[in-house]
């Protein structure tokens, strides 16, 4: 028995902390350690400061949609944006330790359990971020 | 986020607090940066006790304030990070980079 | 210039922190006294209680959806519900001191600075409450 | 909603946490306070400090408690209300009825 909480923001960067409160608001009622909640809330804030500046050009008339699927088990979040998004298979990882920026999509992938990329039939760029609640990592 | 600076044996310790992201905030620390370091300040203590979690883009201003301190010949350290910053640290392979203090005092001690 | 939040949650009341965890994320970068975001919240949370309760009759399947406007110095929040609605103008108080229910417009009037209702041309029901985040009540 | 139980002198102290609200919770507090009050106890104090908020049907389940033993020939009183709560009390005119303590022991001296 899933439950869908669904949240839109404009695309501004002063509002990335709305959809980490949230997660760790249905966090403090789910039986799972806090630490896999905050991964989860940093992999979250990473994706939408991506739809809101590469997807959305941080046009704040654009919104950034974001769904939350709470399991038993698992949480699903899913971030969509209005851009031309980019072709994830094709990624690779930037270098450079002192490198300033490139490290959205790692931190993404380290946080999460499943990351996917597709593009919805409105149009929109949408990532889908999957955390299991579990320490079994 | 918000930067309060304080000075202690010529080191400036800023209290960092809210969150830690790009965007208009790196343009405020880079600006208290070089502030400090043209009045000859070369040693800085970050404190990110009060800060509530630091994105990617958040990491790239701490980054940028590393080399820019480093390249001047001063240093830059953190203090209090908590343990949801420091696993993203562990994560972006930055703990290797930033040396990193509990206690303020000893912070203060490793600049002698 | 105002920005809007929007959310949108089941009509189970294990999510009614959800809001007033945004309300307080919201308000922790807003130069006004925690309590008013607090005051602001309670109400909101009887607000849904209500829009879930009363309106949805408690049918995890159909949503409350709540709509959150930040200016500068008001925040406004309206709640929407897709109930029968009730006729506020002739709203009367409870009455009882020790009376274990209706208390919650009482909470709501209480802790805004402005309390109405209407029906959307949708047909779902609304609730708006707005806030002035100046300690000048 | 989460309730802890522990006993001083023969008073049952509930430690609450968490949302305090109507639904499934309401059934919780009444089933301790039914069993509690089966094995004789008359004597109650519900300690808040660990409550986010209380909504106005949260505030159903404490009327319904303190009712309940007062009707017996107890008390039920509170502990560590914080400000959020407090104002909530003060608007439903409820902190008149409400005997609260910001100190356990005083709460608890209080039923000598
Ligand atoms: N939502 C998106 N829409 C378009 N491009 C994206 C999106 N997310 C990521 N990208 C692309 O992937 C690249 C890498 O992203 P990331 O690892 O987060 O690093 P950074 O954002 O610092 O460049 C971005 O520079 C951008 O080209
Ligand atoms: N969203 C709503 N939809 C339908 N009826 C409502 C709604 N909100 C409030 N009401 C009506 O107003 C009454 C008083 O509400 P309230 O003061 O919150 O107390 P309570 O919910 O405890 O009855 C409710 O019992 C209900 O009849």
């Amino acid at each position: 028995m899933n439950s869908r909480i669904e949240l839109k923001l404009p695309s501004q960067m002063a509002f990335l902390g709305v959809p980490d409160a949230v997660l760790l608001e249905l966090g403090s009622d789910l039986d799972c350690p806090r630490q896999l909640i905050e991964e989860l809330g940093t992999a979250v804030i990473e994706a939408c400061t991506n739809a809101m500046e590469h997807g959305n050009k941080l046009d704040a008339s654009l919104q950034v949609e974001i769904h939350i699927d709470v399991g038993a088990d698992r949480i699903v979040v899913s971030v969509m944006d209005q851009g031309a998004g980019f072709d994830y298979r094709n990624w690779q990882p930037a270098e450079g330790l002192l490198r300033e920026r490139g490290r959205g999509i790692l931190i993404m992938r380290e946080f999460s359990d499943q990351l996917d990329y597709d593009r919805l039939s409105d149009g929109r760029f949408r990532v889908t971020l999957a955390k299991n609640l579990t320490n079994s990592r | 986020m918000k930067i309060k600076e304080r000075r202690r044996d010529g080191i400036a310790i800023l209290d960092m607090s809210g969150k830690l992201m790009g965007g208009p905030d790196a343009e405020a620390f880079n600006e208290i940066l070089r502030t400090l370091m043209h009045e000859g300040v070369r040693n800085f203590i970050v404190n990110l006790e009060r800060v509530n979690w630091v994105n990617s883009t958040g990491l790239g201003i701490l980054i940028s304030g590393y080399t820019t301190v480093t390249r001047a010949g001063g240093e830059l350290k953190l203090l209090n990070v908590t343990e949801r910053i420091e696993n993203v640290f562990i994560v972006s392979k930055l703990s290797t980079v930033f040396r990193s203090f509990d206690d303020e005092e000893e912070a203060v001690r490793s600049f002698a």
